[in-house]
């Protein structure tokens, strides 16, 4: 029989996870060898219009990564999605808008004032900005529209399955291909990682002192980070205890806090609140100041809460009464 | 619990029950509708309305139901949970169903009782019912836990209600500690001459209670301690009471007053407590002739022995007995009780806080407290009535609500100043022949034989006037008024300002919390209403009881009392312990903290959030632990847990967050 | 917006009272017929330790105009310390609120002693006309895919044993 | 420190005395006074009786533009000497802050003339901060000629303390009495602190107005008293002007100066009897003729 049919693609990402599909090293041969890669617009050339040639469901899988932002990544995932069996959303972004998504602090106008207007060196006497459609001497030339919202895969599509991970780390990737091509899937809508936060495999857990208490937040540049002890019990906001493991705590054993690309375990609904009440819980003072105070040094809730998730946050986005309806 | 088990036993079948609790709830929620809406409800197999599903015909009516397997779970909208919850779980488990499969919706106190517009307060009602069954469907069986009742009980304050309560439960057969922070017990009571309305001798009947308990078996008696914390919980309360050194030994000292004969100071230099600061007692004294412990007890404030460490220390030669012993430690006696009774009593307000009265300034201005002393044949003045002068006043006024019944100091009637005023007014008149005029805003008689009493007064002339008293000062504008205390008044009978000139004023100041009372509210973990009297749980159906389990009130320190009142109570506390002792288990709330262990990581997070330490961390096991007996479900930990694997039975996140999309989604 | 929307406009409150304290002082002004503007409906949790700033979102996303929570006063709490928890979380979520361009009043923290039936009523009318003069709070649909029972039970999502299969 | 002052009619014309010392003595003290730009009536006399909404809107008015002037974001202190304005500013404050359809209303009005009133208002009485944020002991560092020897009856009037202030007790002001010993003088003991002076009854109906004023008047005297201290404009009035009338009216005469305390304290912080309008008493005081200078001078001195 013919070998199943892959397809790669990225939206809003920074290719990364491009780099982690590379990352297999000599694995990719054996991925090589036992799929037929039909679409894969960094790395082969191939078309639009080969896929929308494919019949409906005629790809095996497509492994999505990107967060959706744009009309043209929307149209490329609901193209993917008719023409696949199963869909990966593949990384954090794909699984929950990822830094991109960090983009829902602000509204397009916003974002494109900054980029085309007040950076510092961008000279732009004309104040052009993209246009959708541009009448151009050899004819109308035509942009994709940037969404006013950064969304999740899962919230423009259907998806069977999450690949978690900023980029997913390898051996979860090659859990998920070898558990496709051997059929044994997980019910649809798993996360392919264990459904167990960080600490449970983080080298530093053995460190940590009966009480977790804090009265004072640090940040990494602040102190001289112990390279054994528990991150946290060092005042150092580490969300390891919030995050699904498998990565095999490399950023805690690199010395830095866990960050959440791999987002949470099945049983939290909005990671970044879970986050937050865990950190906050560990402020240790009654005094109404003295909370302040310790708390100011987070200095930026959503950029530390939410960092890759933003999108999946029950808020969604940076409230905008106007363009909501709202008052 | 999850949402795949609370769904795998098949499709609930949820019965709601709309309430019209008579008029109460019926005359601003239109029950029919919100019947009609239940039925439209996911999973409502049965909605139906009742005039009292209290009743017995209205919890019928649910158990049918639950037998003909019609239900499985239960939603009754009517008044608080905290009215009666415990009745529909009864009810439940008396249809052998679990209780716990129940929830109640607040139609009542939440929306009736408070809402002015009937459609508004039928949406609402819509609202909370739709709340309560959505999160019942995820509601599982659960088991309350029984634990046994330690029979000892604690009483505290060894005032009336302190020495009776204390009694009744001594003579039921119960041990019992009682505590009072004074040198003797006896409280207010042992202060008064007389008691109205009878004008039978306070002493006469209080100090063969007093003996009584001194006496007693099963009555531990600690004078001059009191407690210093308190732990545990109904039926297993754990508690440190400091006994203070009073460097004279309780089971020597017989009171025979010879160490105080002895003392260096020939008489007394500080204000004596008991006489409310009307004569000097020595440094080392016995309160009264009739204090219990008769022991005498030294102050360390003023003593020269134990102040400067240098004294000849007549008092100990004195002392046939070697009773005395200076080096006297303060001490902490742990003791374990099944309930706790508070009778910790009142303080009377503070006259000089209304300046305008001159307490303080004129020293003709009594309190009434003070001329209680001084009318009693054993007070400082050996019963005799007199102004700072030595003269026998010719004429007295007798101020009533001070400190009462006005929005500058208290709000509250103090109940029972009326009475005590005709009562000293009475006495005055007795011992001095002395005009009295009595200044009344209204005459509060209320009780057996008081309105009689008030008849008397008027046969004897004591004269009646009716207006608050705008000042007392010794501002004279005719020569009658020179040198005397002017009392400016509106007569309201008359209609008239009249400025009335007396010897002597008594100001009969009303009752309030003690001062420690906030210390005493958290150590009991009790509430205060904003006065700072003791909450009772409910006014009417839980008046001894508070909202901590196995807590009683009992006396004055639940509100302005008198004396037969604050006996009864005394008595009803003691019967309320009696009947938790005897039942001899309590059964907890099952709404504990429970960890599901293949999702924690072992964060540690929670550890340091319980207050019970009911969060351990287990070694082997490399995760938390919670241990259920000490859990007192409060939930800090479950809203703490970054993987959600901690939830609280009742409350979990699911629940709670499902009984959100409840009160949102449908009205 | 105009003066006509606001009479217009009713706010819908979503409310967790503490059991001991609070809403227990909600019963109280029941029992004392101290009517208020029937906009807040009152989830009963044991605790303000309780809240977990998930309910919090959880009920905006659900279309509250605001969230009040109330508590034991400081040094009064039933269970010690819960209120404590209670305003470290909202002291942080206040922050993380006002970012997301949701005014700080639309979250309410409020110690209410059981004996304070009255601080229920003007609380409950205070907010309810502070939250009208904000209007509506109309998030963003998340999408029509990510439906509520993905959000609630994204625990239903089974798990991989570690390892995976292989 | 820097406040914002608002005079009111009565410190413009009969109790002129009264700002001019008032000013003088915060100078002498470093506390900044701003006068409110185009403040207006405080619609306390007869207005409030007539309309109590129209006289909470001028009071409202003058709320919105001390806010205005106070610029800097903060709490607007409103500093208001006469008892009466105090009083009808206390009240409107109360009013607008407690009863939200009263409220409404005058936010309309307000709004229509482009104002808005954002409870960013405190009204101060020169009582109160003199007080409660300057304090005794620093006035009495700065007093070079201290009234040692004078015996003072401070008098509140009815209009400071009762009902809104909540600076000093109701019923037994305090503040004008510590004052008045920060500056070296005794205080006599006089129940009638508070008690009316006859208000606008002197000059309709004057038995029964200047009987009221009399009483006071004859009880100080009685007590000792050589000078009585007042804060309210109508108060001076009363019981100043009608002396040698009353003297005739009933049995005792009575002769006794009546100062704005803001006078006296300029005595003792050694201004001149011009800044203090001193010359404007009918009842002469002046400072010599009860505090030697030469005491001062000592005291200055050592």
């Amino acid at each position: 029989m013919s070998k199943p049919k892959v397809a790669f693609y990225w939206c809003a990402s920074c290719g990364g996870c491009e780099e982690a599909v590379v990352d297999l090293g000599p694995d990719i041969l054996k991925v090589v060898e036992a799929v037929d890669i039909v679409f894969w617009p960094v790395a082969l050339d191939f078309k639009r219009e080969d896929v929308e040639n494919m019949a409906d469901g005629e790809v095996a899988v497509s492994f999505i990564n990107g967060a959706v932002r744009s009309s043209e990544q929307c149209e490329m995932v609901e193209l993917l999605r008719r023409k696949s069996g199963l869909v990966v959303a593949f990384g954090s972004c794909a699984h929950m808008g990822g830094i991109p998504g960090l983009a829902n602090l602000f509204d397009r106008k916003a974002m494109f004032d900054e980029v085309y207007f007040n950076v510092p060196g961008v000279v732009n006497e004309e104040k052009i900005v993209p246009q959708e459609e541009y009448e151009a001497p050899e004819g109308m030339v035509t942009l994709p529209n940037l969404w006013n919202t950064v969304k999740t895969l899962d919230q423009v599509i259907p998806v069977d399955y999450y690949l978690p991970g900023c980029p997913p780390p390898v051996n979860l990737i090659v859990e998920a291909i070898t558990a496709i091509l051997k059929g044994k899937l997980p019910p649809r809508g798993s996360v392919l990682a264990p459904d167990i936060a960080l600490c449970d495999e983080c080298p530093r857990k053995e460190t940590k002192p009966e009480k977790m208490l804090q009265k004072e937040f640090k940040r990494p540049h602040e102190v001289m980070i112990d390279p054994e002890k528990c991150l946290l019990a060092q005042g150092l906001l580490c969300l390891g205890p919030i995050t699904r493991k498998g990565c095999g705590a490399a950023c805690t054993k690199a010395n830095m806090p866990c960050t959440g690309c791999m987002g949470p375990i099945s049983k939290v609904v909005d990671y970044g609140m879970k986050a937050l009440s865990a950190v906050a819980s560990l402020v240790d003072s009654n005094d109404e100041e003295e909370i302040e105070r310790i708390l100011s040094k987070v200095v930026d809730p959503v950029g530390t809460f939410y960092r890759y998730s933003l999108p999946t946050s029950l808020l969604h986005r940076h409230y905008q009464p106007a363009t909501q309806g709202g008052k | 619990m999850s949402v795949i088990e609370s769904k795998s036993n098949g499709t609930p079948k949820v019965g709601v029950y709309v309430c019209h609790c008579g008029i109460n709830i019926a005359s601003k929620v239109d029950v029919q509708k919100t019947v009609d809406f239940a039925r439209t409800l996911p999973n409502v197999t049965v909605a139906t309305e009742y005039k009292f599903m209290c009743s017995d015909p209205g919890q019928e009516m649910i158990q049918k139901d639950l037998r003909d397997g019609k239900i499985d779970r239960v939603v009754v909208a009517s008044c608080s949970p905290l009215m009666h919850e415990p009745t529909f779980r009864r009810a439940m488990v008396a249809a052998n169903a679990n209780p716990f499969l129940f929830q109640m919706a607040n139609i009542r106190e939440h929306v009736s009782w408070v809402t002015l517009d009937k459609n508004a307060a039928t949406e609402k009602a819509k609202a909370l019912i739709a709340a309560a069954v959505t999160r019942i469907v995820l509601h599982q069986p659960l088991e309350k836990t029984r634990v046994p009742v330690n029979s000892d009980v604690l009483v505290v304050g060894g005032g009336i209600a302190g020495i009776h309560a204390a009694l009744t439960l001594a003579e039921a057969g119960r041990k019992v500690y009682l505590v009072e922070k004074e040198p003797t017990i006896g409280g207010h009571m042992a202060k008064f001459d007389k008691t109205f309305p009878t004008l039978d001798c306070s002493a006469c009947i209080l100090t063969p209670k007093m003996s009584a308990v001194r006496a007693h078996p099963n009555i531990t008696l600690w004078t001059y301690s009191e407690v210093a914390g308190v732990e545990g919980f109904i039926g297993n309360f754990k508690v440190q009471v400091k006994r203070k050194p009073r460097y004279v030994k309780e089971d020597l000292c017989v009171g025979c007053y010879e160490c105080i004969e002895a003392c260096v100071f020939k008489k007394g230099i500080v204000k004596d407590e008991f006489n409310v600061g009307l004569s000097k007692r020595k440094p080392i004294y016995i309160p009264f002739p009739q204090a219990t412990p008769l022991v005498a007890v030294i102050d360390p404030l003023t003593c020269a022995q134990i102040k400067r460490g240098k004294c000849k220390m007549p008092c100990v030669d004195a002392c046939e007995r070697d009773a005395i012993d200076f080096n006297q430690k303060e001490e902490i006696k742990e003791i374990e009780v099944g309930a706790i009774i508070l009778a910790t009593g009142f303080k009377t307000f503070d006259a000089g806080r209304i300046a305008r009265y001159g307490y303080g300034k004129y020293p003709d201005v009594y309190t009434s407290l003070e001329v209680e002393r001084m009318v009693n044949a054993a007070g400082p003045t050996a019963g005799e009535v007199h102004i700072r002068s030595g003269e026998k006043p010719k004429t007295v006024g007798i101020v009533h609500c001070v400190g009462s019944r006005d929005s500058k100091t208290n709000v509250y009637c103090s109940r029972v100043c009326c009475m005590y005023s005709l009562k000293l007014a009475h006495l005055i008149k007795e011992r001095t022949g002395a005009e009295v005029y009595n200044f009344y805003i209204d005459m509060r008689t209320p009780g057996k034989g008081y309105e009689e009493f008030y008849e008397k007064l008027l046969k004897e002339n004591v004269h009646f006037i009716r207006g608050r008293v705008a000042e007392i000062s010794d501002w004279s504008t005719i020569p009658q008024e020179e040198g005397k205390l002017v009392i400016r008044v509106e007569d309201t009978l008359v209609g008239a300002v009249r400025r009335i000139p007396v010897d002597m004023v008594v100001l009969s100041v009303g009752l309030e919390p003690n001062d420690d009372v906030d210390e005493v509210r958290r150590l009991f973990n009790v509430s205060c209403s904003h006065e700072g009297w003791f909450l009772e749980r409910h006014p009417k159906l839980a008046p001894v009881s508070t909202f901590t389990d196995g807590v009683f009130l009992a006396g004055a320190c639940q509100g302005p009392k008198d004396i037969p009142d604050s006996v009864a109570q005394a008595g009803a506390a003691a019967a309320e312990a009696l009947a938790l002792i005897d039942r001899g288990y309590v059964e907890l709330e099952p709404n504990t903290a429970f960890l599901q262990e293949e999702f924690c990581s072992g964060c540690r997070t929670c550890v340091g959030l319980c207050p019970y330490s009911a969060i351990s961390f287990n070694e082997e096991k490399n995760i938390s632990s919670v241990n259920g007996a000490l859990c007192k479900g409060c939930g800090t930990c479950v809203a703490a847990c970054p993987s959600g694997a901690l939830q609280q039975n009742l409350f979990t996140d699911e629940q709670i967050l499902h009984e959100i999309e409840g009160v949102m989604n449908y009205v | 917006m105009s003066d006509n929307d606001k009479k217009q406009f009713e706010p819908r409150i979503v409310a967790f009272f503490c059991n001991w304290c609070t809403y227990t002082a909600a019963d109280l002004a029941g029992t004392a017929r101290m009517t208020y503007s029937p906009n807040v409906r009152v989830i009963r949790v044991m605790c303000s330790g309780r809240l977990d700033p998930q309910f919090i979102l959880k009920a905006f996303r659900e279309g509250a105009d605001g969230v009040l929570i109330g508590g034991c006063h400081p040094g009064d709490c039933h269970y010690q310390e819960g209120n404590y928890k209670a305003l470290r979380r909202v002291t942080l979520l206040k922050r993380f609120l006002s970012m997301m361009g949701i005014e700080e009043e639309r979250l309410r923290l409020e110690w209410i002693a059981a004996s304070e039936g009255d601080k229920v009523q003007k609380v409950i009318n205070e907010m309810t006309e502070q939250v009208r003069k904000l209007g509506p709070l109309k998030l963003e649909p998340m999408s029509q895919l990510r439906g509520e029972e993905d959000m609630v039970a994204s625990v239903e999502k089974a798990v991989i044993a570690e390892g995976g299969v292989s | 420190m820097s406040y914002i002052y608002y005079p009111g009619c009565s410190l413009k014309g009969t109790g002129r005395a009264y700002e001019e010392s008032l000013l003088s003595v915060f100078k002498a003290l470093d506390i900044k006074l701003e006068e409110l730009d185009d403040w207006n009536c405080c619609g306390a006399t007869s207005y409030m009786s007539v309309s109590e909404l129209k006289a909470f809107a001028l009071c409202a008015r003058n709320f919105a533009l001390a806010e205005r002037q106070a610029r800097d974001s903060g709490m607007a202190d409103l500093v208001v000497p006469c008892a009466a304005c105090y009083l009808g500013l206390n009240k409107a404050k109360r009013y607008l802050d407690e009863y939200p359809d009263i409220r409404k209303k005058i936010d309309e009005a307000l709004a229509t003339a482009n104002l808005a009133y954002n409870d960013h208002i405190r009204i101060r009485h020169p009582l109160d901060v003199l007080v409660n944020d300057i304090g005794g002991e620093r006035i009495t560092e700065r007093v070079t000629r201290p009234l040692a020897g004078m015996k003072v009856a401070c008098y509140y009037g009815c209009q400071i303390v009762r009902p809104y202030a909540d600076f000093d007790d109701q019923e037994n002001p305090q503040s004008m009495n510590i004052l008045v010993r920060a500056l070296g003088a005794e205080t006599v003991d006089w129940p009638l602190k508070t008690r009316c002076c006859g208000g606008s009854l002197s000059g309709t109906i004057q038995d029964v107005g200047q009987r009221l004023s009399y009483i006071l008047l004859r009880e100080a005297i009685r007590r000792g008293a050589d000078v009585i201290a007042t804060a309210c404009p109508l108060c001076q009035f009363n019981l100043e002007c009608y002396q040698k009338e009353m003297s005739r009216r009933y049995d005792k005469p009575v002769h006794i100066p009546v100062l704005y305390f803001t006078q006296l304290m300029g005595v003792a912080l050694g201004l001149s009897e011009r800044q203090l309008a001193l010359q404007r008493l009918f009842v002469p005081f002046t400072a010599g003729s009860v505090v030697p200078e030469t005491v001062g001078g000592q005291h200055v001195g050592n």
